[in-house]
């Protein structure tokens, strides 16, 4: 499989800043997972380029099904046998994608870990919680049995569990407490990344907050660089620095977290973000906001750009012609059409916005305008 | 435009629905304790009101919503609708159930994988004995909750619908007896954020324009905001506070309210994360239900205002289902005596 | 942060399993008190057992009066006997009782291990049964093992390489086997292996479980001999359901996300499978194993007659053609035992094996 | 040799060279104890472990001297005296005398669970002594046929004494047995083998094999298997080897299938209406059956010819008279206008004279608009019932009459009970038909109804009960066999009972085990269940014993088995290792 | 309301004709992808191929063999000739046709597997469906019962039956189902619990409906795929369990089925007397069948539930 040159080069390379190997840098990926009986392909990935500095925190948001997940286990190449990988990922210079088998088997975990969705089925359910977190630092030949059980005891502690749980089975725990082991365990072996998929979907509001604090925390701690999944695009400007939105397996927007999400450049990155209302904000009493329609099926996806049959500011080009994501403003790139054309770039989709929701009837100008001063 | 206006929708009018004292006790399993998981509660649904009622996962709403719809029997207490009490024979649960209806959180799970959408609407006027032109009835409801034409989803599966489409039908459902209220148990929590404002602004266009009540469960107190008149905040089977959105959730008076805003990511005061046990209906403290956890408690702010003792021992009342907004805080009523 | 709380959020099951993981992960409640919840799980599925057990005394008596013929009668096997003599026999046998009383009395003694007197050998039920048990155990043990094994390894890398031409090979090779009556099999395995056919010689005894005559290694290895064939039919015809209930649990568990996290820790693919995926996969097979066992021991009734193998499924057929309702009722109430037995034990084990579950 | 492949005759120098031979047998041994053993396996074994006091002659039959050598009755015959040979010991040592049979005897009569087996024997005895060691008197009520045919084993007395309880006592924990016969029982494994020794001291002269072993085959294609590869001497079949094996087998090298006229006839029984004694009727026979003509006509329908060249494949004689030719002084024919031959236009004529018209759907209906249905009971584990069944439903069927086929595993319950319209019956005659004829008198009728009773299917015939009487105080031997042929002619008229074949005993043993073998009656006769142990006692070892090497010590065969099995396993292991570890590094 | 019903109306005059139509052209399709699946596993096509024609077989028997084929007088050949151009698989001990006595027994075989099975899966699911949706002490009895039934080694129970009942087809057909009925409840009763705890359940009793209208508009349509996948597969064990009894002696001996003609053959010693023609097609029919109905309800179970995984 090469990689097809359809896209421009990628710009994300040159836009970054500062010079070296990123930590991280993924080109053009693309996943398709096999057609199986009863089931068309699905290209779950269409070209996506990331770039991750050491130390740094980006957030991935998007729909269900944009292909999040997929795109954090091909980072590692998780993915099933019926996946095919395409594009080039670069953790620290060396590409993932055709590494051994066993020079990958030596990054895995130690050059970058994972913090899976759904901490429940994650974890080895016959087996003690202590002996899975020991499990990849034997496996890595970092410390003896011993050692490695005493290393297990103090990430737990780390996590802010009491280092006698190591005895536990997962179902012992609560929900929290799981996925607090499956951070411990991200750890275990002093990954330069850490991959976390949706690590607190399912979880309470409480503690959904006690386990971002704690991720924020062990990251600043150790100058990790950390790829964070999520749908909720608050939860993630909070967290992250840099924040990249999916739809329909590709990226649409990338930017700085804080702007992105308060200045969306994207009409679907906007749409995502009034979805979660601000409470106290009066505009959105009694007016809750969506988008019309339903997220793109995988298989079908739409012609020209894949979100213009639900954008409300979308021109006829767009039907045909497909957008590639573009300079809209400092750091910030967006894959709308209008961005190209007013080198404004936020402005115009501010613009765009103000255009929408008048369209709708709805006074609602102030959520773009006044949720500025949030950075 | 409404039949009712959103604000203070239905004030003073007799409650359509209204929770007494209700208590429900599962027995616990082989050994384990009973849990307590509703345990005293007052709420009312006036008509045409729309009642939020939130708290933390495992704090009993969910249970609470079944006991008033009759899917569980109270332990004690009742439930009164329209001025009448429940009555648990089946035959009357069928006729009350005609007139309250029920939208579950996942909107997959609450269709039929093997009934087409016009089944699934279809499946209350058959159960009920419809007289009328199902059909028209059946395109009328899916019409009201937003898929047009109807006749282009009447035989489709669900797995052949999106998520929000599938919520779409399960509410149209639920319409199609024209019911006097809707009890929703988490309507949005499972759908993309993109596509749960439409749901939300199909629920509040349905009040304006059919004078629906509805109770909505959920843990997200945006949605809250975004939708309800009143709110009734949940700790651990009673309800620590309730009254009107905007003043529950702009001023908050109960440490447990107080903290839940608090964590929301964009909250701009400082999160405060409870710490200690997730509340576990089977061992309810003594005293104030929150103390174990109550930050104000902890931080001593309770002691020098001189109530932390009372927090330990002292029960607190049941709050009344409706009226002006009331708070069951030991702390809370003994620093702004004047409120409430 | 947060204080040692074992309280886990577990949903509560939403499809009760089936088997023994009935008892559900309860999930709840320190672990101190996990072992006295064991002992109550394991006291429930004695006193399960010993009702069953009862049913099945219950069955026993009452099913077999039911097949017609006059035990006494049989027993003078059409020799002119006086009215008298047939009251005696009648009397001596417990026949002339009312039959309520005759139940009690046999309950009774069933409890002491006393199955009554065959009509048929005229010796106790109970040494009927312990002289044949052994050849029954012998030749089903060793089938068991062997099926077991063969089962659990072939049924894993069956699934590990799911849809790859070996998986589909040995499952609708496994498939064919199983559908083969096993009473024919043996048959064929006679003519073939021990009567031999065109060049295939006939190395194998056509039957019985020894020469005689042999002692210590020599009758070691002679009996092993008899057993080749009549272990070789069962393996055939059993070691299908293993093999496919191992595939479809391991092919359950592939799926699973703790094996992405396994791989994604770095683990090599068979360190994966073995370490992982294969423990959680034999979890269901376990009871399968157990249930196995007690049915195979009553399944050993066709090889037994074919292979004139001197067990317990031989003496059964015997007694029922009779009928030598003692003999009968012991059997059958054996046959039934050893599978309550073995239910119970897979229930009582499991828990231990599988930490989610009983506790 | 290797260890895989030792030479056979190191195994059997082990053994001393002893020549074994082995008998395959069906049956299970009930019990080795004489005094309860009923099966054909264990009598057959106890006649060889155990000396009768008489034993028929293998030529004629006629009695000859066993343990005792001379007998004589008193003039009324109410007390015999034998004389007991003094050159017997038994096989622990001590002298067999005549108080080991007064012994015997008297348990028998003392004692019921020791009458089980042979009681009918004894229960006509009034005293047994035994004056001197040699010397055996019998005193008894009223005069007994069977008195030269007392077929009760005698067991040392010291030995048995210490029996406490014979109903539980089964004689196989303490080996050898002592015993008197021409072999010694020294091991049994249930439903293994039983292996006997020869008795070299044998008054009448050691056996010429050293070792005799009945060997259990259930399943009889096993039995036959094992015979054609050697592993056994000689097989029977239980009852008979098939016609399928016998032609088989025939074909076979080294085999001589021995095919003896049966002693058992294979006949169709009417239920003339079951009554008892009293004269009470019971049961449900079918009452079409009461007239002569129906039964006339049912069976001249029958082919018996066919049955014999299909059902038997030629393996039986036709039927006819009531007692098998192989009992040539008994044996009777009906005349040319007595006989019922085939004839199935007289069969239908008969019906039509009857009064069984055919209806417009072809079949036979009564007077009373009833179609002619009958029921046949059939023994569920007789094949042959069953084949003969499938022609009856078809010859009948043809005469419009409808037939239902009841197998049964156990038919003695609704015999017994008369519910059944027909019914196959057979009967093994002993040389003396005393028994056979005495089960169609009046007297065999039960008491009360559904009682079980001697009779066989409830013929009572006066004409028939007084032949039998007569030929019961007939002791002229010529005269006596005039009478048993009238009987049978009377019988015969009566048409209750339709003899269909004889059939024979078709057995087979291996010509290089056994080079030759006596068979009873000597000219032709069968091997296995003699009324004597004349065929083993007398079987002669085949100068190659090739093919015995399945009985001593471990055979080739058996290592070569061995051999593969264990090569499977190895090979198995090797390959599983080897692809362990080439799986390892490559795949994902 | 009203505006919205008015063009409902519009259509709905020829809408509920053509409603009904349309709803049988969507089973139609439903069934079309259902086979659309079905065909991609090789073994169940391979079954189903089987099936069919072994179907056509039995159903062609007095065609194909006539009458008479299994009249014992009118047969023509000699006892247990070997296979030759007028019998291509030999003759009985009597001289039939044993290839035209095998197409005969097709019929009896499959009926009595049909019917077993019919009657297992009935049983069971009608206690498997009520177990699981009524709880309480009704559950508690019959699935104590089920239990019981389910530690009987179901062969020695199948055996002991059929020797306490009369020798006919009824009997096996009886023996069969009353011993094989538990397993079916047991996975129809997980199956109505998983189903049970699905939110639809709640959402249509808290719409009014009774326990009838749960089990029948909900239950069962969930419950039927394994029903219909289970009832394959015990039809396979039937078949091989009739055989079994017939060749322990226990069948009718007046019908011809194959294990019936096992029996025979092993009744005539045609297994020792290298009868091979008489042994090996029975046996090979009823193992051809087995299979072929296991194969299909593997198929069939992994179209329905593809996280099985069945071979393809
Ligand atoms: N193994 C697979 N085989 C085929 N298709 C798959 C597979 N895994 C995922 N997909 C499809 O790929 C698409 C992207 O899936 P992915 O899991 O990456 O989405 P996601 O963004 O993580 O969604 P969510 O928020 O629900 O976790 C989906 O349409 C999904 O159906
Ligand atoms: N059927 C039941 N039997 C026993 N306990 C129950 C049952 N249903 C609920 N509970 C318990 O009652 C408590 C309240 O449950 P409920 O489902 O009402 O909570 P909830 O507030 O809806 O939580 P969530 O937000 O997770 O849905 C929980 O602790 C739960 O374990
Ligand atoms: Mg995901
Ligand atoms: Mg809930």
């Amino acid at each position: 499989m090469t990689p097809h040159d359809t896209h421009e080069e990628p710009a994300a390379a040159k836009a970054a800043p500062g010079g070296g190997t990123p930590l991280l840098e993924v080109r053009n990926l693309e996943v398709t997972y096999a057609r199986t009986p009863g089931s068309p392909a699905v290209p779950a990935v269409r070209g996506v380029d990331l770039r991750l500095e050491a130390g740094q925190k980006l957030g991935i948001a998007g729909e269900s099904g944009c292909g999040k997940s997929t795109l954090a286990l091909a980072l590692l190449r998780l993915l099933p046998s019926t996946a095919k990988l395409s594009g080039e990922i670069l953790l620290d210079g060396e590409d993932i994608r055709t590494m051994s088998w066993g020079r990958l088997r030596a990054v895995r975990w130690a050059g970058a870990s994972v913090v899976f969705q759904g901490a429940m089925h994650s974890l080895n359910a016959v087996h003690r919680i202590g002996d899975q977190i020991a499990e990849p630092i034997l496996l890595h030949g970092r410390a003896t049995p011993a050692a490695a059980r005493k290393r297990a005891g103090e990430l737990l502690e780390q996590v802010g569990l009491p280092a006698a749980r190591v005895q536990a089975y997962p179902h012992e725990l609560s929900g929290g407490q799981r996925q607090r082991v499956m951070i411990a365990m991200a750890l275990a072996c002093d990954p330069r990344l850490v991959i976390a998929d949706e690590p607190t979907t399912a979880l309470d509001v409480m503690i959904q907050a006690q386990i971002l604090r704690l991720i924020e925390g062990l990251v600043a701690d150790q100058d990790l660089g950390l790829i964070m999944i999520s749908h909720d695009l608050a939860v993630l400007s909070d967290t992250c620095d840099r924040l990249a939105v999916m739809y329909a397996g590709r990226v649409v927007e990338e930017g700085p977290a804080k702007a992105v999400h308060a200045h969306a450049a994207h009409p679907y990155g906007r749409a995502l973000s009034s979805a979660f209302p601000r409470i106290g904000d009066l505009a959105s009493r009694r007016a809750p906001r969506g988008l019309p329609g339903d997220p793109p099926d995988p298989t079908a996806v739409p012609d020209g750009c894949a979100f213009h049959p639900r954008c409300p500011v979308a021109l006829d080009v767009c039907a045909t012609e497909d957008q590639v994501l573009r300079v809209a403003g400092p750091g910030r790139r967006a894959a709308c059409v209008r961005v190209g054309d007013d080198e404004g770039g936020a402005g115009a989709g501010d613009g765009a916005a103000v255009a929408r929701e008048g369209a709708r009837g709805a006074a609602s100008e102030g959520v773009s305008e006044t949720a500025g001063s949030g950075s | 435009m409404g039949v009712l206006a959103p604000d203070g929708a239905g004030d003073g009018a007799p409650p359509l629905l209204s929770a007494e004292q209700v208590k429900v006790v599962f027995p616990g399993r082989r050994g384990d304790r009973a849990a307590r998981a509703v345990d005293g509660v007052d709420l009312d649904v006036r008509p045409g009101e729309i009642v939020a009622l939130v708290g933390e996962s495992g704090c009993g709403k969910t249970t609470l919503a079944r006991s008033l719809l009759g899917l569980v029997t109270p332990t004690s207490g009742r439930v009164t609708f329209d001025g009448k009490p429940l009555e648990y024979a089946s035959r009357a649960l069928k006729a009350y159930r005609r007139r309250a209806q029920l939208v579950l959180q996942d909107p997959s799970g609450s269709l039929n994988p093997r009934h087409t959408v016009y089944e699934a609407v279809a499946e209350g006027l058959r159960i009920h004995g419809y007289a009328g032109d199902e059909q028209e009835a059946v395109a009328g409801a899916l019409s009201r909750a937003g898929l047009r034409p109807p006749e282009r989803f009447f035989l489709r599966h669900p797995h052949e619908l999106s998520g929000g489409q599938r919520q779409r039908v399960v509410i149209a459902g639920a319409l199609v007896l024209e019911p006097e209220l809707i009890v929703a148990d988490e309507p949005v929590a499972s759908l993309d954020a993109s596509v749960r404002g439409e749901i939300l602004a199909l629920l509040l266009r349905l009040r304006d324009e059919l004078g629906l009540s509805a109770l909505i469960v959920t843990h997200d107190l945006g949605l809250a905001w975004n939708i309800a008149d009143r709110v009734a905040v949940m700790y651990l089977g009673r309800i620590v506070e309730t009254g009107e959105v905007e003043q529950v959730l702009t001023a908050p008076r109960h440490p447990y309210t107080r903290a839940l805003l608090s964590v929301l990511p964009e909250s701009e005061t400082e999160p405060v994360i409870l710490t200690g046990e997730p509340p576990d209906p089977s061992r309810v403290p003594s005293g104030c239900r929150f103390h174990a956890r109550c930050p104000v408690l902890a931080s001593g702010e309770a002691e020098r205002a001189g109530v932390a003792d009372a927090c330990r021992t002292r029960e607190l009342p049941v709050l009344a289902g409706s009226g002006p907004a009331a708070v069951a805080c030991h702390w809370a009523e003994a620093v702004e005596p004047a409120a409430g | 942060m947060s204080t040692d709380s074992t309280a886990a959020l577990v949903k509560s099951p939403g499809a009760a399993s089936d088997g023994p993981a009935e008892a559900g992960p309860s999930g709840r409640g320190p672990r101190s008190r996990s072992a006295a919840a064991y002992l109550r799980y394991v006291a429930g599925k004695l006193a399960g057992a010993a009702v069953s057990l009862f049913a099945v005394l219950v069955t026993s008596f009452f099913l077999f009066r039911m097949i017609p013929g006059d035990p006494v009668k049989h027993m003078t096997q059409g020799r002119p006997v006086s009215t008298e003599q047939l009251a005696a026999m009648r009397r001596e046998f417990g026949l002339d009782l009312p039959l309520w009383q005759q139940f009690t009395d046999y309950c009774a003694k069933a409890l002491t291990g006393d199955f009554g007197m065959s009509y048929q050998f005229r010796a106790p039920v109970i040494d009927k049964i312990t002289e044949a048990l052994p050849a029954t155990l012998l030749l089903t043990g060793t089938a068991f093992v062997i099926y077991t094994v063969l089962g659990i390894w072939l049924g894993a890398r069956s699934a590990w390489r799911g849809g790859k031409f070996g998986d589909r090979f040995g499952t609708a090779f496994a498939l064919t086997l199983y559908s083969v009556p096993s009473f024919w099999l043996g048959l064929l395995l006679i003519v073939t292996l021990s009567v031999g056919v065109g060049p295939i010689p006939g190395v194998f005894p056509t039957g019985g479980m020894e020469s005689g005559g042999q002692s210590g290694f020599a009758h070691v290895l002679d009996v092993a001999h008899h057993m080749v064939l009549p272990v070789l039919t069962l393996v055939a015809v059993e070691y299908a359901r293993t093999l496919l209930v191992m595939r479809s649990s391991l092919l359950d568990e592939m799926g699973s996300d703790y094996l992405t996290t396994a791989r994604a820790k770095g683990l090599r693919d068979d360190a994966v499978r073995r370490r992982h995926a294969v423990p959680n996969a034999l979890l269901p097979t376990v009871t399968l194993l157990f249930v196995n066992l007690g049915n195979t021991v009553a399944g050993a009734i066709l090889v037994e007659t074919v292979f004139s193998w001197p067990g317990l499924g031989g003496l059964f057929y015997q007694a029922l053609s009779v009928p030598d309702l003692p003999l009968v009722q012991g059997l059958f109430f054996l046959f039934a035992a050893a599978v309550i037995l073995m239910n119970t034990l897979a229930d009582v084990i499991y828990p231990l094996l599988d930490p989610r579950v009983g506790r | 040799a290797t260890p895989l492949n030792p030479a056979p005759h190191e195994a059997e120098a082990a053994d001393g060279g002893k020549k074994t031979l082995t008998v395959a047998v069906a049956q299970s041994v009930d019990s080795l104890s004489p005094f309860l053993a009923q099966t054909l396996v264990s009598t057959s074994i106890h006649r060889l472990m155990y000396d009768f006091l008489t034993n028929y002659d293998a030529k004629d039959n006629s009695t000859v001297p066993a343990m005792a050598t001379e007998w004589e009755s008193s003039d009324d015959k109410l007390t015999w005296t034998y004389t007991i040979r003094s050159d017997a010991k038994w096989s622990d040592g001590e002298k067999v005398t005549a108080e080991d049979a007064a012994w015997t005897f008297n348990t028998m009569m003392e004692d019921e669970a020791a009458a089980t087996a042979n009681g009918s024997f004894t229960s006509n005895f009034k005293k047994v002594t035994a004056p001197g060691p040699d010397k055996l008197v019998v005193e008894l009520k009223k005069p007994q046929a069977t008195m030269t045919a007392l077929d009760v084993p005698i067991v040392p007395k010291h030995v048995w004494e210490k029996v406490d309880d014979f109903s539980k006592f089964n004689n196989d924990q303490d080996f050898p047995v002592v015993g008197n016969g021409p072999f010694v029982l020294t091991e049994y494994k249930r439903d293994s083998y039983v292996k006997l020794t020869a008795n070299k001291d044998y008054w009448r002269g050691a056996p010429k094999f050293d070792e005799l072993v009945f060997r259990y085959y259930k399943d009889q294609d096993a039995a036959v298997a094992a015979l054609r590869k050697g592993e056994v001497s000689f097989a029977a079949g239980s009852p008979s080897l098939t016609p399928a094996q016998a032609n088989s087998l025939a074909k076979a090298d080294n085999i001589k299938v021995n095919e003896g006229p049966g002693r058992r006839f294979f006949a169709l029984a009417v239920n003339p209406g079951a009554r008892t004694k009293d004269g009470e009727e019971f049961g449900d026979g079918h009452p079409a059956l009461q007239d002569a003509k129906v039964r006339e006509a049912l069976f001249t329908a029958v082919d018996r010819e066919t049955i014999v060249d299909r059902v038997f494949q030629g393996n039986a004689v036709e039927g006819e008279g009531y007692i098998p030719p192989r009992f040539g002084d008994y044996f009777w024919k009906p005349s040319a206008e007595q006989k019922r031959a085939y004839d199935p236009a007289k069969a239908a004529e008969l019906l039509d004279d009857a009064g069984y018209e055919k209806n417009a759907e072809g079949k036979r209906v009564g007077k009373d608009g009833k179609p002619l249905d009958f029921r046949i009971l059939c023994h569920a584990t007789d094949p042959n019932d069953k084949a003969v069944g499938k022609y009856l439903q078809e010859w009948w069927g043809e005469l419009g009459i409808g037939l239902k086929v009841d197998c049964l595993d156990n038919v003695s319950d609704p015999w017994a009970a008369g519910e059944y319209d027909l019914a196959f019956d057979g009967w093994s005659v002993n040389p003396d038909p005393d028994f056979v004829l005495g089960i169609h008198t009046c007297a065999a009728l039960p008491n009360k109804p559904k009682e079980s009773s001697a009779t066989d299917n409830f013929i009572c015939d006066k004409e028939f009960d007084k032949l039998y009487g007569q030929q019961l105080a007939e002791y002229d031997p010529a005269k006596r066999a005039d009478l048993v042929k009238q009987m049978q002619s009377r019988l015969y008229d009566t048409g209750y009972m339709n003899v269909l074949a004889y059939p024979n005993a078709v057995e087979a043993y291996r010509t290089d085990q056994i080079k030759s073998i006596t068979t009873m009656p000597q000219a032709a006769g069968n091997i296995y269940g003699q009324d004597g142990y004349w065929s083993w006692w007398s079987a002669v070892p085949a100068d190659d014993d090739a093919g015995s090497e399945g009985s001593g010590g471990l055979s080739t065969g058996a290592m070569v088995g061995i051999g593969v099995a264990a090569v499977l396993v190895i090979g198995a292991g090797v390959l599983f290792g080897l692809r362990r570890r080439a799986t390892a590094e490559d795949r994902e | 309301m009203h505006e919205t019903t008015d063009g409902a109306a519009g259509q709905g005059g020829a809408a509920p004709r053509s409603a009904r139509a349309l709803a049988r052209a969507r089973r139609l399709h439903a069934l079309a992808r259902f086979w659309r699946q079905y065909r991609s596993h090789r073994g169940g096509v391979f079954g189903l191929a089987v099936l069919v024609v072994i179907a056509l077989l039995a159903l062609a028997a007095p065609l194909l063999a006539g009458e008479e084929s299994r009249s014992v007088t009118d047969a023509t050949g000699g006892a247990l000739e070997e296979p030759s151009g007028e019998f291509l698989l030999g003759t009985d001990q009597f001289g039939r046709d044993v290839l035209a006595l095998l197409l005969w027994g097709t019929r009896v075989s499959l009926m009595v597997g049909l019917l077993a099975a019919f009657l297992s899966v009935a049983i069971g699911a009608l206690v498997g469906i009520t177990a699981g949706h009524f709880k309480g002490w009704y559950a508690t009895v019959v699935m104590r019962i089920t239990d019981w039934f389910l530690v009987m080694p179901t062969l020695v129970l199948a055996i002991a039956l059929s020797t306490v009942m009369a020798r006919s087809l009824w009997t096996t057909i009886l023996a069969i189902g009353v011993t094989t009925w538990p397993t079916t409840a047991r996975l129809v009763r997980a199956q109505t619990l998983a189903v049970e705890s699905r939110p639809y359940i709640e959402r249509a009793r808290a719409l009014g409906g009774g326990h009838g209208h749960i089990m029948a508009r909900h239950v069962l349509p969930n419950v039927m795929p394994l029903v219909l996948a289970q009832t394959t597969l015990v039809i396979s064990l039937a078949i091989l369990t009739e055989a079994t009894l017939a060749f322990l002696g226990l069948g009718d001996p007046t019908v011809v089925s194959w294990g019936g003609l096992l029996q025979d053959a092993r009744e005539a010693g045609a297994v020792s007397s290298g009868n091979w023609w008489y042994i090996t097609p029975p046996g090979l029919a009823i193992a051809l069948v087995a299979l072929a109905f296991t194969l299909c309800g593997r198929a069939i179970e992994s179209v329905l539930n593809p996280k099985l995984g069945v071979s393809r």
